[in-house]
């Protein structure tokens, strides 16, 4: 397929038209426009899949890229060069984050349909959900860190207008302003890192950051003291964590489930989040070069074990969901950390999958249960259970989701998380420092505590008895409706483990020979950053130019015999693999335990812990600390501070004092004018008054004295001229 | 008036011409002098018109003498047959010539400059003698020691008339115009008052 | 070759010519020359007061000398026996000038007049615009007559006099300028030169510009010789004869005498302009040239030239007893509105006629046209 | 011998003489006379040089602007008089002294 810019393009502009439709007559259309965006979206969906299928299946290389470039702006002048390009960059990589995303996001269009129905604003939602799809996609295409973070502050925007999407609920308007503030901390330092990037490297495009590290430009180069690297790596780590709600910017997320369900599965769940770790995965060169791995795999642990903690206790099943999408986002980012660059890409893309379809089914859920007090929806999970002679499909879509999320083998969480845990299990043997083999220790807990929540989740809402019969009984028979049970199904199908890996059991032990050999592993790789250099960028509007694109020969070296890292790597798999499923049953038991067969009693657990389980509700206090500490104290202080500086010094100082002064100057000026100016101006008046008498007895009327008076001078200067 | 015959293309021995120049150079100039002198003392503006047209027509005769034979007609035709006669109607039309003697002096002593015959002669031989040491001063009479070449007597009117049409156009067109405001301005002005 | 009357004596006496010998061949041929126009003055005097009588039927003059011919030397006596009366308030310097200064102006006019091929006093290149120079000196004698005989009538008469020659100068000048323009020079032996000695070949039937010049300049001249139709300065019935009213004896017999020179002269110079001048037809002049005797052939040309001249002098004569007098008013617009009008037009005529008929005078073209359409070679 | 220096003393003294008239004479004609006089003596002495230094016309040609020129002078200069003779009934000079202070 020719990659030219119309076979690209409308991935984007497709969404793109369709917010622009529906935002202006949107609300004139059949439908109040929904069915536009649907299709934009399933129109983009088709595009990617055909991308997909040729990047992937076709070309099948690694070291395949097609990069078109337009100039977007060109200021440089004489030879400083200020020249920003824009364009798309697809490898492997990107076509499957596309179809991924335009997969998911057709899904929860086709629910939202369904779950939006009754709301007042319903075309309104659309518009924003499709001016969402445009930015994300928009950002996996683009080829340089500028557009990126173009496209990254506009799902932003987009975030914070979906979760402030029921503006007449106050704590919506709080928690959209939270979100769009903490993931702006995060921006910052995004923004911070490229432009250090641009100053070192000249230009922001991927490519040329490549080309760039290989040639070695960044060393000896340093920014306010920290080595550059060091400096950009964690600029654009800061990036990450802002937007994947990382350790400690990771408040908004769960304020975030204030809007509307198929936007948290959409935004908060699928694709933003997951824009971090891309970013990450991208830069991945530059972070390994800045040397702050350890630190990225530490920042990651810690946000999995604290968020799955915190999500051991909570009632709500959309707060639920939202811990245990930090918690899988730790992981991606510890992933990263340990080095493990194909499987936390794996896991993200497994993670976007289940966990939309457990926010979708939650999104049922929610839907069917109705409270006459309030006239609103049921979200606490107390008030549930029983439902799954109610809801048999969303049960059923649920359950696969659950045992995904929790690592049971034959389903793709298990392949992708497991294959995080084996590689961080290898980063902590191999690693020098002795005790950074918590991040494996601590990432198989949370492993286990993530089975033991979902299960939690899974037992109290669909297991035992009613326990509201009101809400109960209200909640009619679910039967098989398109919009609604469609997504969910098809997603619980992906959930399968062999989707990704090609074998039954996603170790590569037993291969399904139709699906081919492990296609996921092979082609995401870490990029080499030595290819880059020579690879030039394609003008994007003349198409007749052939991409460039090397299939160098991935030299697979077959069975040679294994060197010792290999040995220890594979040592480290296999203890990984058998203890994650050993742990993965272990939580689910506990949790049968607790809320099925009532074996053990959470009230005494909860009262054991007392004290941490009352820092559990807190959620470790971070929401207490951030407003009465950082900003009560620091901020308001700091105001407060400069409010009087400004008051006493500048105001009294320089304004007052450059009263005085000019009073003093004006006072010389006027002495000046008085003595000096006027005694000139009565001087010139008498000379003009003695000339007038003197010159004017001269003109005595008579013609002949004139002429004497001419003839005179005349013959005088004639003498003078001439002697 | 002497009558001089120029020869067309024939020329004279150099003693002849030069001569018979000499000769017409005396008279003319002679007639010139004496005009003049007689038009300083004159009182009477009728002989004064009178001696004017005697002291031009000795100009005449100079221009002659230095074989600008074209010039000296034009001379005789223009002042003779009008600038004198205009000049004579003017003195009848403004009232005859008795005029002369009253002098409105508010500086007495400056009276004799402008008034009486005597300080004239003065300021005449006063202003000769003047001349003489200016040009003693001024070395006039060296400069140029020019030998008296015996030009031949080219008529001028020819070589003139091509010279007019060709480098002097302009100022010829410039001239036919001047003469036409003259004339229509000086019949503007002379009309008679509407009383 | 000879050219002019000294140089004709000199060669005829074989002298060789020194400075003052020149001076006296020049002397003599002028004094010849004033003799003879005096004399031509006189008979003018009494041819008019013959051919006036003949036409109102009397006899005119015949007693003194044959039919009367001797009249003016005896009218020139009683002149010089009449006492010079001065008018006592009169100007006594300019009332003796002025009779000289018309006399000089006119005598003076002689020393060009092209009567033969030699036998012309000088041919002066400038010969023409001389002629018109020197004339008007006339018109000043006659205004300083008219003031300095301190009388209203005689006053009158000189500023109308004057005034009268000054205006109709313009248009016989600027006839006499066609006239140059056709023969591209203002000598008079060019202007004969460029004429032929049958009528045909002269410049009056040269083209119809040419003749509406001769009429002009018939017309000024007669005006600015005081004569006839214009003869207003000396007009009887009103001035008592004008400007030399006071003028007696030797002084009123210069005036007259300058009158009738005046016609005389320039009767000669409208014949050498527009009749051909000296020019003999059929060439007989050149012929006898070179017969033993040149001398013929002055003979010849001076004959030639003294006929025209009378005929256009009997013609003055003739008008003067035919038309009434003018007014000043009916003078002046005379002047102004039709005479030099006509001739400024007459001038930018010949010009085009020369530019666009290459100088051809209608015979030539008729000529030139004939042998064109007859198979022209 | 007729040399420059001849001609020019006789154009000065024409110039004397004029410039007296113009500066001496009370009546205007006597001015205007004096006038004729200075500008015949610039022409005779445009000539003498054409005649004895560059032997070319232009002088002459000069001298004939001059005379003309004088002549449309003169004829305005003459109606001038006649209107203030008109207007004041004398042709003194004195009496010409509208522009005095």
């Amino acid at each position: 397929m020719d990659y030219s810019f119309w076979n690209i393009a409308p991935i984007i502009l497709f969404p793109l038209g369709a917010f622009v439709i529906n935002a202006f007559v949107g609300c004139k259309l059949y439908r109040k426009g929904d069915f536009i965006s649907v299709g934009a979206i399933f129109a983009s969906f088709l595009y990617a899949l055909r991308i997909f299928k040729d990047v992937i299946v076709d070309q099948h290389s690694k070291d395949f890229y097609v990069h078109k470039v337009f100039t977007w702006f060109d200021l440089s002048v004489g030879d400083f060069p200020f020249k920003i390009d824009m364009g798309f960059y697809i490898d492997s990589m990107t076509a499957t984050m596309l179809l991924m995303v335009t997969g998911v996001a057709t899904l929860i269009h086709l629910f939202s349909t369904f779950y939006m129905a009754g709301d007042a604003k319903y075309g309104k939602f659309f518009v924003f959900l499709s001016l969402f799809t445009s930015a994300m996609l928009a950002l996996v295409l683009s080829d340089n860190l500028l557009s990126i973070f173009i496209f990254w502050e506009l799902m932003g925007f987009c975030s914070y207008s979906l979760i402030g999407f029921y503006v007449e609920k106050e704590a919506a308007g709080n928690a959209s302003i939270k979100a769009f503030m903490t993931t702006r901390v995060g921006d910052v330092l995004f923004l911070l890192g490229i432009l250090a990037i641009y100053n070192i490297v000249g230009s922001i495009s991927i490519v040329d950051i490549y080309s760039a590290l290989a040639m070695g430009s960044f060393e000896g180069q340093s920014v306010i003291g920290v080595s550059a690297l060091t400096f950009i790596a964690v600029c654009l780590f800061g990036g990450t964590i802002g937007k994947s709600a990382q350790f400690p910017l990771q408040v908004w997320l769960p304020d975030a489930m204030m809007g509307p369900t198929p936007c948290s599965a959409l935004i908060h769940a699928a694709t933003m989040v997951a824009a971090g770790v891309y970013l990450s995965l991208r830069m991945y060169p530059v972070m390994v070069a800045g040397g702050i791995t350890d630190f990225i795999a530490l920042i990651g642990v810690i946000t999995a074990f604290g968020a799955a903690t915190i999500a051991l206790i909570q009632t709500d099943i959309k707060a639920v969901l939202a811990f245990s999408t930090i918690s899988q986002l730790g992981y991606m980012v510890m992933g990263i950390g340990v080095g493990a660059y194909n499987p936390s890409f794996m896991h993200l893309i497994t993670h976007a999958v289940f966990k939309a379809c457990l926010f979708l089914a939650a999104g049922s859920v929610i839907h069917s249960l109705h409270d006459h007090h309030t006239h609103g929806h049921v979200q606490e999970m107390p008030r549930m259970g029983g439902l799954r002679k109610k809801m048999p499909y969303t049960f059923l879509a649920m359950l696969c989701c659950t045992l995904a999320i929790s690592g049971v083998p034959l389903f793709s969480g298990f392949v992708s998380k497991d294959r995080i845990l084996g590689d961080a299990l290898y980063f902590g043997m191999v690693h020098p420092h002795k005790w950074m083999m918590i991040v494996p220790v601590l990432g198989f807990i949370t492993a286990g505590l993530t089975a033991f929540y979902m299960f939690r989740m899974l037992f109290l809402t669909f297991f035992g008895a009613p326990r509201d019969e009101e809400v109960y009984n209200h909640c009619h028979k679910e039967h098989f409706s398109f919009t609604q049970n469609f997504p969910l199904l098809l997603l619980s199908l992906f959930t399968l483990g062999v989707v990704y890996s090609g074998s039954l059991t996603g170790l590569g032990k037993i291969n399904i020979p139709v699906v081919g050999k492990e296609w996921f592993s092979t082609l995401i790789t870490m990029p080499k950053v030595e290819d880059f250099t020579q690879r030039e960028k394609v003008k994007m509007m003349d198409s007749h130019l052939p991409e460039k694109f090397e299939t160098s020969h991935y030299h697979v070296h077959e069975a040679s015999e294994m060197t010792h890292e290999e040995h220890v790597l594979h040592k480290a798999h296999s203890i990984g693999a058998i203890t994650s499923i050993i742990i993965a049953f272990l939580g689910i038991f506990f949790a049968y335990l607790m809320y099925i067969s009532k074996g053990l009693n959470p009230a005494k657990w909860e009262s054991a812990f007392s004290c941490w389980n009352k820092a559990l509700k807190e959620r470790y206090y971070f929401d207490h600390f951030y407003e009465k500490i950082l900003i009560g104290k620091g901020l308001h202080g700091f105001n407060n501070a400069l409010a009087w500086f400004d008051l006493n010094v500048y105001d009294r100082y320089v304004i007052d004092g450059w009263e005085i002064i000019a009073k003093k100057i004006y006072l010389g000026l006027s002495w000046f004018d008085m003595k000096i100016v006027d005694a000139i101006v009565d001087l010139s008046g008498t000379i003009i008054r003695f000339f007038n008498v003197t010159l004017r007895t001269m003109q005595t009327g008579r013609i002949q004295f004139y002429f004497v008076v001419l003839f005179l001078a005349l013959s005088g200067y004639m003498l003078l001229t001439r002697i | 008036m002497l009558v001089v015959a120029i020869e067309k293309e024939r020329t004279f021995e150099k003693v002849a011409i030069v001569s018979f120049l000499t000769i017409l150079f005396i008279l003319s100039a002679l007639l010139m002098l004496v005009s003049c002198l007689a038009l300083l003392l004159t009182k009477n503006i009728m002989h004064a018109c009178t001696f004017l047209l005697a002291a031009l027509l000795g100009v005449a005769g100079l221009y002659l003498t230095l074989h600008a034979d074209t010039l000296a007609v034009t001379q005789v035709l223009v002042y003779v047959g009008g600038v004198v006669i205009l000049m004579l109607f003017a003195v009848v039309l403004t009232g005859g010539q008795d005029q002369e003697s009253i002098t409105k002096e508010k500086f007495p002593h400056l009276a004799p400059l402008f008034g009486s015959k005597s300080t004239f002669l003065k300021a005449f031989l006063v202003s000769m003698i003047f001349f003489v040491a200016a040009a003693s001063l001024l070395r006039l009479g060296e400069k140029e020691i020019v030998h008296v070449v015996a030009v031949n007597y080219a008529p001028t009117i020819q070589s003139l008339g091509q010279l007019l049409m060709t480098d002097y156009l302009f100022a010829f067109e410039l001239v036919s115009v001047l003469l036409l405001g003259a004339l229509i301005g000086a019949a503007l002005i002379a009309r008679p008052m509407k009383k | 070759m000879t050219d002019n009357m000294p140089q004709f004596f000199q060669e005829l006496f074989h002298l060789e010519t020194s400075d003052c010998l020149t001076f006296l061949f020049y002397f003599i041929g002028a004094f010849i020359l004033v003799n003879i126009a005096s004399v031509i003055g006189g008979l003018a005097t009494y041819a008019e007061r013959k051919i006036s009588a003949d036409m109102q039927l009397r006899i005119g003059p015949n007693r003194v000398g044959p039919y009367g011919l001797l009249q003016f030397l005896a009218d020139g006596a009683k002149m010089l026996m009449k006492e010079n009366i001065m008018p006592l308030m009169a100007d006594r310097f300019l009332f003796n000038i002025a009779p000289m200064l018309c006399l000089v102006g006119i005598f003076a006019t002689l020393a060009v007049l092209p009567i033969s091929g030699n036998l012309t006093l000088a041919h002066l290149d400038v010969g023409v615009f001389y002629v018109v120079a020197i004339s008007s000196l006339v018109g000043l004698g006659i205004f300083l007559g008219g003031y300095a005989s301190n009388s209203k009538w005689s006053l009158l008469g000189g500023m109308r006099g004057a005034s009268q020659i000054i205006s109709y100068e313009i248009p016989v000048v600027i006839s006499i300028l066609s006239i140059v323009l056709l023969s591209g020079g203002t000598s008079f032996k060019t202007i004969v030169h460029h004429q032929g000695g049958l009528p045909h070949e002269w410049f009056v039937l040269h083209n119809p510009f040419t003749f509406i010049a001769f009429i002009v300049y018939f017309i000024g001249s007669l005006a600015e010789a005081n004569r006839a139709p214009f003869d207003l300065p000396e007009a009887e019935s009103e001035l008592v004869s004008g400007y030399h009213t006071e003028y007696t004896g030797m002084k009123f017999a210069f005036f007259a005498l300058a009158e009738y020179v005046e016609v005389f002269v320039l009767c000669g110079v409208g014949a050498t302009l527009f009749l051909g001048g000296f020019n003999v037809p059929f060439g007989l002049d050149t012929f006898l040239s070179k017969t033993p005797f040149p001398l013929l052939a002055e003979v010849v040309q001076l004959g030639a030239f003294f006929t025209k001249t009378f005929a256009l002098y009997y013609l003055v004569i003739v008008i003067r007893w035919t038309l009434p007098r003018l007014r000043v008013d009916q003078l002046m617009s005379l002047c102004w509105k039709y005479l030099t009008p006509i001739a400024l037009f007459n001038l930018i005529g010949t010009a085009i006629w020369m530019v666009y008929f290459h100088d051809q005078s209608i015979v030539e073209i008729i000529k030139a046209a004939g042998s064109h359409a007859g198979g022209g070679h | 011998m007729v040399s420059l220096s001849s001609f020019l003393f006789l154009s000065f003294v024409l110039f004397l003489t004029g410039l007296m008239l113009v500066l001496g004479r009370k009546s205007i004609i006597f001015v205007l006379i004096g006038l004729e006089l200075i500008l015949n003596a610039a022409a005779l002495n445009f000539v003498a040089y054409s005649r004895f230094v560059t032997e070319k016309l232009d002088g002459h040609l000069f001298a004939l602007f001059i005379i003309v020129i004088a002549a449309a002078e003169a004829a305005v200069a003459l109606a001038l008089a006649i209107r203030f003779y008109q207007l004041k009934e004398t042709t003194h000079l004195d009496e010409l002294s509208e522009l005095k202070h």
